[in-house]
């Protein structure tokens, strides 16, 4: 094999994901009523990049075969914190969207101290926290409502020219900003080796407690980088417990489409991001296609349940049983 | 903190590198270590010899910073130190190849060998050095074959070793410690380590070796240490004491390992237990045909990697889309799985490569393990019987000679030979009629090693068929009758009795007859 | 030589009764009611329906599996279980059983999914559930099916048969003991925390370790189902979204009992203390009058805080 | 282009009944039929909504309707505001003519609002409706339901008492609504109440489980009340053997039943709410816009209720039915008359 093979063989899952999107998303926007417009892919857009981000959150902590069940309460309390904070002058404008971001990374941290220093099982240390989290949620909006800043909200999920998305350019930002120094840095490394074998990664000198905590902490500012993008699409806050664990359970939806592994050390968040989309796109399908209501709900568990099935043609080809147990 | 090396002694006995004394280490009951004092010194390969269990893995452990000794005291050059974790003995050039290997699967050769300490640029991985880092590190290993964008999740063992110990060179170690790491390695991979470390002496380093073949420790140390229930019980210079008297201090009792002598060869035609007729399989297994009868014990020889894995999971059930055909007692076997190989009417067990993954639940119980395959014996409608479970259990215990403080201890508590020991009893509690053995004295110590030969024997003596793949030549002409030599997934020769000698092994191995190269 | 208790006593179990005599005492400080019988056997009864889906979930769990279908199992149960009721006495009559039986057909389209698809269960299950969902939308919306419960399973529900302990709570002793029973005592129990501690292990030890997964997924949908059965007794119907709230609970009472999330590990007993500690906690955090938030946060905090008592894994490097 | 703003009254003013005297009216520029309508439901997991869902289907197949309708197309986006949001603007940039909407969260649809003006598109909430006067609200009056239940408690209890109160989903306007509305009149009878407060999240499991919990700790009630979850509120009393109690609560069949077997035994009930059917009267009111008809901005829609002892089988208590379904389905002043069981069809035991 030479270098290139070895290079695609990486990236597999994640060109998989774009492919699978762009062929899903043609077939929605060929059958769509309004074709493949500005204005429906800037809808596309926004609605995608809420879950992209929950989802690239998650991504973090699978990586590290961990599980994070609070990222849907992160979500939606920055989402209820933005629908207060980020309103007023300018200056208060930036400051509330520092003080959301900043309190995304802050739950994430207590989940990551949780997990690291408490010692706590993930899935579980994430229920509760995440209880928490929708508690301050709540206190902060009994009620929806809130007044976000219209012209940031306005410019974040509107068209920049020639009708891109700002959404995209966004999340593509923050991807770049992000993601790709992550990939090449040691902790980044070492969020993955903890993942693939955590004692390995011990014994070689990995700083494991410091990627673990990272990789926590950054799902919570994803999330809140979420929930802020879904007060600038509502201008709202609503403290909806539906939301949140519809949110939680989306990313993980999304990020085994997108081709990551939920056993750890395996998968990009750029696999994730497609993942999302993908499983919005699937949504869309609805709209394109004349459903009876009744049958929709069955129809997107099917779809779903087709997707993350797919995966398992490979067994077919698995000559040794052994290996169906991984490792 | 570390200070420097005071001035090397100009003459003379150079001092310690590393001085270890009075280190001690517990483990619940356990006396893991218990007061070992030992000088390593630079330019020199330390042997460590001892039986399992007897705290090789637990001293070097603390060396390299993975446990903290109850008490005692290390010296590096001479000043006291103590490491919080293995990052810290590394960064005091001390590294180590564990036993357990310390690679992550799903991450590349490369970013393997560099994992901690790469090449960076702007702070972050510049993964052109790294990767010719990662090159000249793999051919300084012997290992130049190796894609250094390979996963090491797709590496055989073997290789992984070797990647393992480029791994460690790339710490630039002061003293590198080796932990049977040759355990898994083929022949002419270990004469290529073996090199390497070699040139590492010569390079000033100071070495660890830990090992259970003779042979190996009495190519390359200069010093031997004996380990004895935690005690460092004699270090002396290589050389200076015989293998017998070795083992005798490692054993402490006078048993030199020997192999039991062998029956007259079986009738040729008693009738066999199990036979194989063609068997082939993706590619990997060629037209494979042989019998086992009852009272032989077959070897499989041939260099690693020629498909005898493969023929034992074939003959296990657990290869998909096999051709050819597995007779038992003369009828066709359909072999779904091991279940099916296991029902009494075929009556065969596997005693796996790795015991870690593929053995033993490490976290349950050694009770739990022994008796695991052979519930339904003790169980009446599905319900265990507890009672008759111990006695079945103890007896094993008995039998084999297995020292567990308790049998309710977590199996993962004991050391590898005795771990081995369980995977072993846990088969034989299910009374096979056909033994089938991957390997099953890698790492195993001299003592544990002649009792499982023993047992073989017995089981053969008592009617059983055991086909025993090893990548020990001495083993396989001590212990078979015959011997199946496996080249490129064909049997390509067979020997028998008096013509079992390590020169027709290796030459067959390598195939120089060339009879029909794959 | 005697063989000393294979199970010793576990101090994560231990500590977990302790919690709940904590509750108990401090939920008394707001009212003495707290203490009576009667509040007591009543939080039983309702914390039956959580034991059950417990129950399976932790069997589950063992196996280093989830199931995220439980809320439309739950649902699925009550709902068919009413469903077939509607179809005469005979329907009557087999209502529950007919209820679990489709539990368990979802249970075995899980298990079919995770063991021979091999689709990780987190995903296939939460695929499974969406699913659930959709037919039972379907159902309804379609057919309007009966849904009212029969006597039966009002009465086992809510009836008290035997002294004052309610029938709900029988049920889940049954259950309960015959899950320990098969846990501890069977080889069945044997294979499934050996699946949970290394599945190639067990498969290479001669054990059908697909077939294992298959029933205990059967498990869990079936006595989710039950759980659901019971459920639209208690209530007097069935309806869409009857087991929204049970998953979470489950899951944190399972782990709460001492039962490793990764599999392998894990007491009945602890599952059953777990149970009643959620249901506890849920109960006083309810009746205590305080905003919705700060509830949500006190439930939150005082799971941690259980949680860094005794449900802490073990230290890498000691 | 938006509508504009007229002066009432409207053309149905029987139907279209404005939320206040301030309402203001909209007319919009009349479009030549037959139209392409939307539904833009979100949740969908209860039986309200699928209800709601089948009575807008049947609504729309009813001939008069039918002729005016090229297409009516319905979306259940579940519970995510992103997607609803998000659905309602396909529906526009698609180029529907009216996209109704049952609202996930009131405040969240102000890009959308802009949106439809722009393509004169006519929007209609429901049910949840949106917090704006720029688009077209058809609502029951939510503060106005628990007042209404405030005030027949008062009514009931001469001398005031320990109320219990069933709350619904938590963090929804609906819930706090109907919250403030019953503490208001609570408070204005002048007499002394104290609320005991429970989460019954509109479910009546739930519902039933915490008035079980509630009941075991305060032993004595002399009122209760419930948004939703009504049937499971009252089990909570009948199995626990504690006191009946008056009862003001919403319209489920399950709840009437109740009220109507346990009436002797002291169970004195109001019911009250409105049925999923005022699906049909946001369609109706969209047709109406669009065939540029004059509509107030905020419609009022009437309580349906029935206090004690007015229960009675057959006419709007149904003791051979589900508990499940909402009665009241129809608004007679609007010329719709489903009634519940047309809708959700027979049940299987009488087929
Ligand atoms: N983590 C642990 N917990 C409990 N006991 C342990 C642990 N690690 C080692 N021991 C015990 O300490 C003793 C020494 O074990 P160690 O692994 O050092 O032996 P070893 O000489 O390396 O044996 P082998 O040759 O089999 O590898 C053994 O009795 C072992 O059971
Ligand atoms: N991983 C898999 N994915 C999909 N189908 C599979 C998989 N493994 C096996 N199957 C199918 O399941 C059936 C049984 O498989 P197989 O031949 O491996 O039986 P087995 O190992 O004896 O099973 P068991 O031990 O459960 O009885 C076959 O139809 C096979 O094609
Ligand atoms: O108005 C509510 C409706 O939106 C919900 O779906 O069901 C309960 C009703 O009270
Ligand atoms: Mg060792
Ligand atoms: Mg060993």
């Amino acid at each position: 094999m030479n270098d290139l093979a070895f290079r695609l063989r990486d990236a597999r899952a994640t060109l998989s994901a774009v492919a699978v999107f762009v062929a899903l998303f043609a077939l929605y926007t060929l059958n769509h009523p309004a074709g493949f417009s500005a204005n429906v892919v800037q809808t596309a857009a926004n609605k995608g990049v809420l879950l992209a981000f929950v989802a690239v959150g998650q991504t973090f902590v699978v990586l590290t075969a961990g599980i994070d069940l609070s990222v849907g309460a992160v979500f939606i309390l920055a989402n209820c914190l933005a629908s207060v904070v980020v309103t007023g002058s300018p200056g208060a404008v930036a400051l509330g969207v520092a003080a959301v971001l900043g309190t995304g990374l802050a739950c994430g941290l207590a989940n990551g101290a949780l997990v690291v220093y408490g010692r706590l099982q993930p899935i579980v240390a994430t229920i509760a926290s995440g209880a928490i989290y929708f508690g301050l949620a709540l206190a902060l909006r009994p009620e929806p409502g809130g007044d976000v800043d219209s012209t940031l909200a306005d410019a974040v999920t509107g068209q920049l020219a020639f009708g891109v998305p700002a959404s995209a350019v966004v999340l593509l930002a923050v991807m770049l900003l992000v993601w790709v120094p992550f990939r090449r840095s040691l902790i980044g490394r070492a969020v993955y080796a903890v993942g693939s074998a955590e004692a390995s990664a011990y014994l070689s000198g990995l700083p494991i407690r410091r990627a673990r905590l990272l990789a926590y902490a950054s799902a919570g500012l994803f999330s809140a980088m979420g929930g802020l993008m879904l007060a600038f699409f509502t201008y709202s806050g609503e403290a909806s417990a539906s939301n949140a664990s519809t949110y939680t359970l989306d990313s993980i939806a999304a990020i085994v489409i997108g081709g990551v592994s939920l056993f750890g050390g395996a998968g990009s968040a750029v696999g994730a991001v497609f993942g999302a989309l993908i499983f919005r796109t699937i949504n869309d399908l609805l709209f394109v296609f004349d459903l009876d209501p009744l049958w929709q709900p069955l129809f997107l568990g099917l779809v779903l349940l087709g997707a993350v099935s797919l995966g398992s043609a490979r067994l077919l080809r698995l000559k040794n049983r052994l290996e169906l147990f991984g490792s | 903190m570390i200070e420097p090396p005071t001035a090397p002694a100009a003459a003379g006995r150079t001092p310690p590198l590393l001085a270890l004394s009075g280190i001690a280490k517990r483990y619940g009951a356990t006396r893991a270590l218990d007061g070992v004092d030992l000088d390593l010194r630079a330019g020199r390969i330390h042997a460590v010899l001892g039986e399992n269990g007897a705290g090789k893995s637990s001293l070097i452990k603390c060396m390299a910073g993975v446990v903290r000794p109850d008490s005692g005291t290390m010296a590096l050059d001479g000043a006291p130190v103590r490491f919080a974790d293995p990052a810290a003995a590394a960064a005091a050039g001390i590294v180590c190849v564990f036993q357990e290997l310390s690679l992550v699967p799903d991450l590349s050769v490369a970013d393997n060998i560099l994992i901690a300490d790469p090449p960076r640029r702007f702070g972050l991985v510049d993964r052109r050095a790294q990767r010719r880092r990662a090159e000249e590190l793999l051919a300084r290993a012997g290992a130049g074959d190796i894609h250094p964008l390979a996963l090491v999740r797709d590496l055989p063992l073997s290789r992984r070793q070797l990647v393992e110990i480029a791994k460690a060179l790339a710490r630039g170690p002061r003293l590198l410690i080796l932990d049977e790491a040759t355990s898994a390695l083929t022949a002419r991979d270990v004469a290529s380590v073996f090199r390497v470390l070699k040139d590492l002496r010569r390079d000033g380093l100071a070495l660890v070796f830990i090992s259970h073949r003779m042979g190996e420790i009495a190519e390359l140390a200069d010093e031997c240490s004996v380990f004895r229930n935690g005690r460092n019980v004699a270090t002396f210079p290589a050389g200076t004491r015989t293998d017998a008297q070795v083992v005798e201090m490692m054993i402490g009792r006078d048993e030199a390992h020997a192999y039991p002598p062998k029956p007259p060869p079986v009738p040729r035609d008693r009738p066999p237990v199990l036979e194989a007729r063609r068997l082939g399989w993706a590619g990997r297994l060629h037209d494979i045909s042989f019998a086992l009868r009852p009272g032989e014990v077959v070897g499989l020889g041939g260099l690693d990697g020629q498909g005898q894995r493969e023929l034992l999971l074939a003959l296990f059930g657990v290869l998909r889309g096999l051709t050819g055909a597995v007779l038992v007692d003369g009828r066709e076997a359909a072999l779904g799985g091991p279940a099916d190989a296991k029902a009494p009417r075929n009556g065969i067990a596997l005693i796996p490569e790795d015991r870690k993954t593929e053995g033993l639940m490490l976290p349950m119980s050694v009770r739990e393990n022994l008796s695991f395959a052979s519930l339904d014996r003790v169980s009446r409608g599905g319900v265990v019987d507890r009672a008759a479970e111990a006695r079945a259990v103890d007896a094993m215990v008995g039998l084999l000679a297995i020292k567990a403080a308790d049998l309710d201890v977590p199996v993962a508590s004991l050391s590898g030979g005795n771990q081995q020991k369980v995977v072993l009893a846990k088969w034989l509690m299910t009374r096979p009629r056909v033994v089938l053995l991957a390997d099953p004295t890698r790492g195993i110590d001299v003592g544990t090693k002649a009792d499982i030969y023993r047992l073989l024997r017995r089981l053969a003596d008592d009617g059983a068929a055991v086909l025993l793949y090893s990548t020990d030549y001495a083993e396989l002409i001590g212990c078979c009758d015959r011997v199946l030599v496996l080249y490129g997934g064909r049997v390509v020769r067979e020997l028998e009795g008096t013509a079992i000698t390590e020169r027709a092994l290796v030459s067959s191995a390598l195939n120089m007859d060339g009879t029909e190269a794959a | 030589m005697s063989a000393p208790a294979r199970r010793r006593f576990d101090p994560a179990v231990a500590t977990a009764f302790g919690c709940i005599v904590a509750l108990l005492l401090l939920g008394s400080l707001y009212s003495t009611r707290f203490l009576s019988p009667d509040y007591l056997l009543q939080q039983l009864q309702v914390g039956s329906f959580l034991a059950l889906v417990a129950t399976g979930l932790m069997v589950v769990v063992l196996l280093g599996q989830i199931d995220l279908s439980v809320p439309w199992i739950v649902t699925v149960g009550g709902m068919m279980a009413t469903a077939a009721a509607g179809h005469g006495p005979l329907g009557a009559a087999l209502a529950i059983p007919f209820g679990v039986l489709c539990g368990v057909a979802f249970g075995l389209f899980n298990g079919l999914g995770v063991a021979y698809l091999r689709v990780p269960s987190m995903i296939f299950t939460l695929g499974v559930d969406a699913v659930a969902q959709g037919l039972m939308v379907l159902k309804t919306g379609g057919s309007a099916p009966q849904d009212m419960a029969t006597p039966l399973m009002r009465d086992l529900a809510t009836g008290r048969a035997l002294g004052p302990v309610p029938n709900a709570v029988w049920v889940w002793l049954l259950v309960g003991t015959a899950t320990s029973f098969l846990l501890s005592r069977t080889t069945y129990g044997r294979a499934v925390y050996a699946v949970g501690n290394r599945e190639a292990a067990a498969y290479l030890s001669g054990v059908r370790t697909r077939r294992v997964t298959l029933a205990a997924f059967a498990l869990s949908g079936g006595l989710s189902a039950l759980s659901g059965a019971l459920l639209a007794g208690y209530s007097g119907k069935a309806y869409q979204g009857m087991g929204d709230g049970y998953l979470l609970p489950a899951i944190a009472a399972v782990v709460l009992g001492g039962t490793s999330i990764l599999g392998g590990r894990g007491t009945y007993l602890g599952t059953t203390a777990g149970v009643i500690l959620i249901t506890l906690l849920q109960s006083i955090l309810s009746v205590v009058q305080m905003p919705d938030a700060g509830r949500q946060v006190i439930y939150g905090a005082v799971i941690l805080a259980m949680l860094l008592l005794y449900g802490r894994g073990a230290k890498i490097g000691a | 282009a938006g509508p504009k703003v007229v002066s009432g009254p409207s053309a149905d003013a029987q139907c279209f009944v404005p939320w206040t005297d301030k309402t203001k009216f909209f007319q919009y520029a009349k479009k030549p039929g037959p139209y392409r309508i939307a539904l833009a439901n979100g949740f969908i997991g209860n039986t309200w909504r699928i209800q709601m869902i089948k009575t807008a289907k049947a609504y729309a197949e009813q001939p008069e309707i039918k002729k005016q309708l090229k297409e009516f197309k319905v979306v259940s986006t579940g519970d995510d505001i992103a997607a609803q949001i998000s659905a309602v603007n396909n529906f526009i940039d698609s180029g529907y003519d009216a996209v109704i909407i049952d609202a996930q969260n009131p405040t969240a649809f102000r890009s959308a609002v802009k949106r439809a003006q722009a393509a004169g598109v006519v929007l209609v909430a429901f049910d949840n409706t949106l917090d704006t006067d720029e688009a077209i609200n058809v609502n029951v009056d939510q503060e106005g339901l628990g007042k209404y239940w405030g005030e027949w408690l008062a009514k009931s209890l001469p001398k005031g008492g320990d109320v219990l109160e069933v709350r619904g989903v938590p963090g929804t306007s609906v819930d706090t609504d109907r919250h403030k509305g019953l503490q208001d009149a609570l408070k204005a009878s002048g007499k002394t109440f104290s609320t005991v407060e429970v989460v019954g999240k509109w479910d009546d499991g739930t519902a039933q489980k915490v008035s079980a919990d509630a009941i075991a700790v305060h032993k004595h009630f002399d009122g209760m009340t419930a948004q939703g979850g009504s049937t499971g509120m009252v089990r909570a009393f009948l199995d626990a053997g504690a006191p009946l109690v008056p009862a003001g609560a919403e319209t489920e069949n399950g709840f009437r039943k109740l009220c109507l077997e346990d009436g002797s035994k002291g169970l004195s009930c109001a019911s009250g709410g409105t049925g999923p059917a005022q699906v049909a009267v946001a369609m109706k009111t969209a047709l109406a816009a669009l065939g540029g008809e004059t509509v107030p901005q905020s419609i009022r829609l009437p309580l349906a209720h029935v206090e004690a002892p007015d229960f009675k089988a057959g006419v709007n208590t149904f003791p051979d039915q589900t508990d499940n379904f909402f009665v009241g389905n129809a608004f007679p002043t609007c010329g719709i008359t489903f009634t519940a069981q047309e809708i959700m069809g027979r049940s299987e035991a009488n087929q």
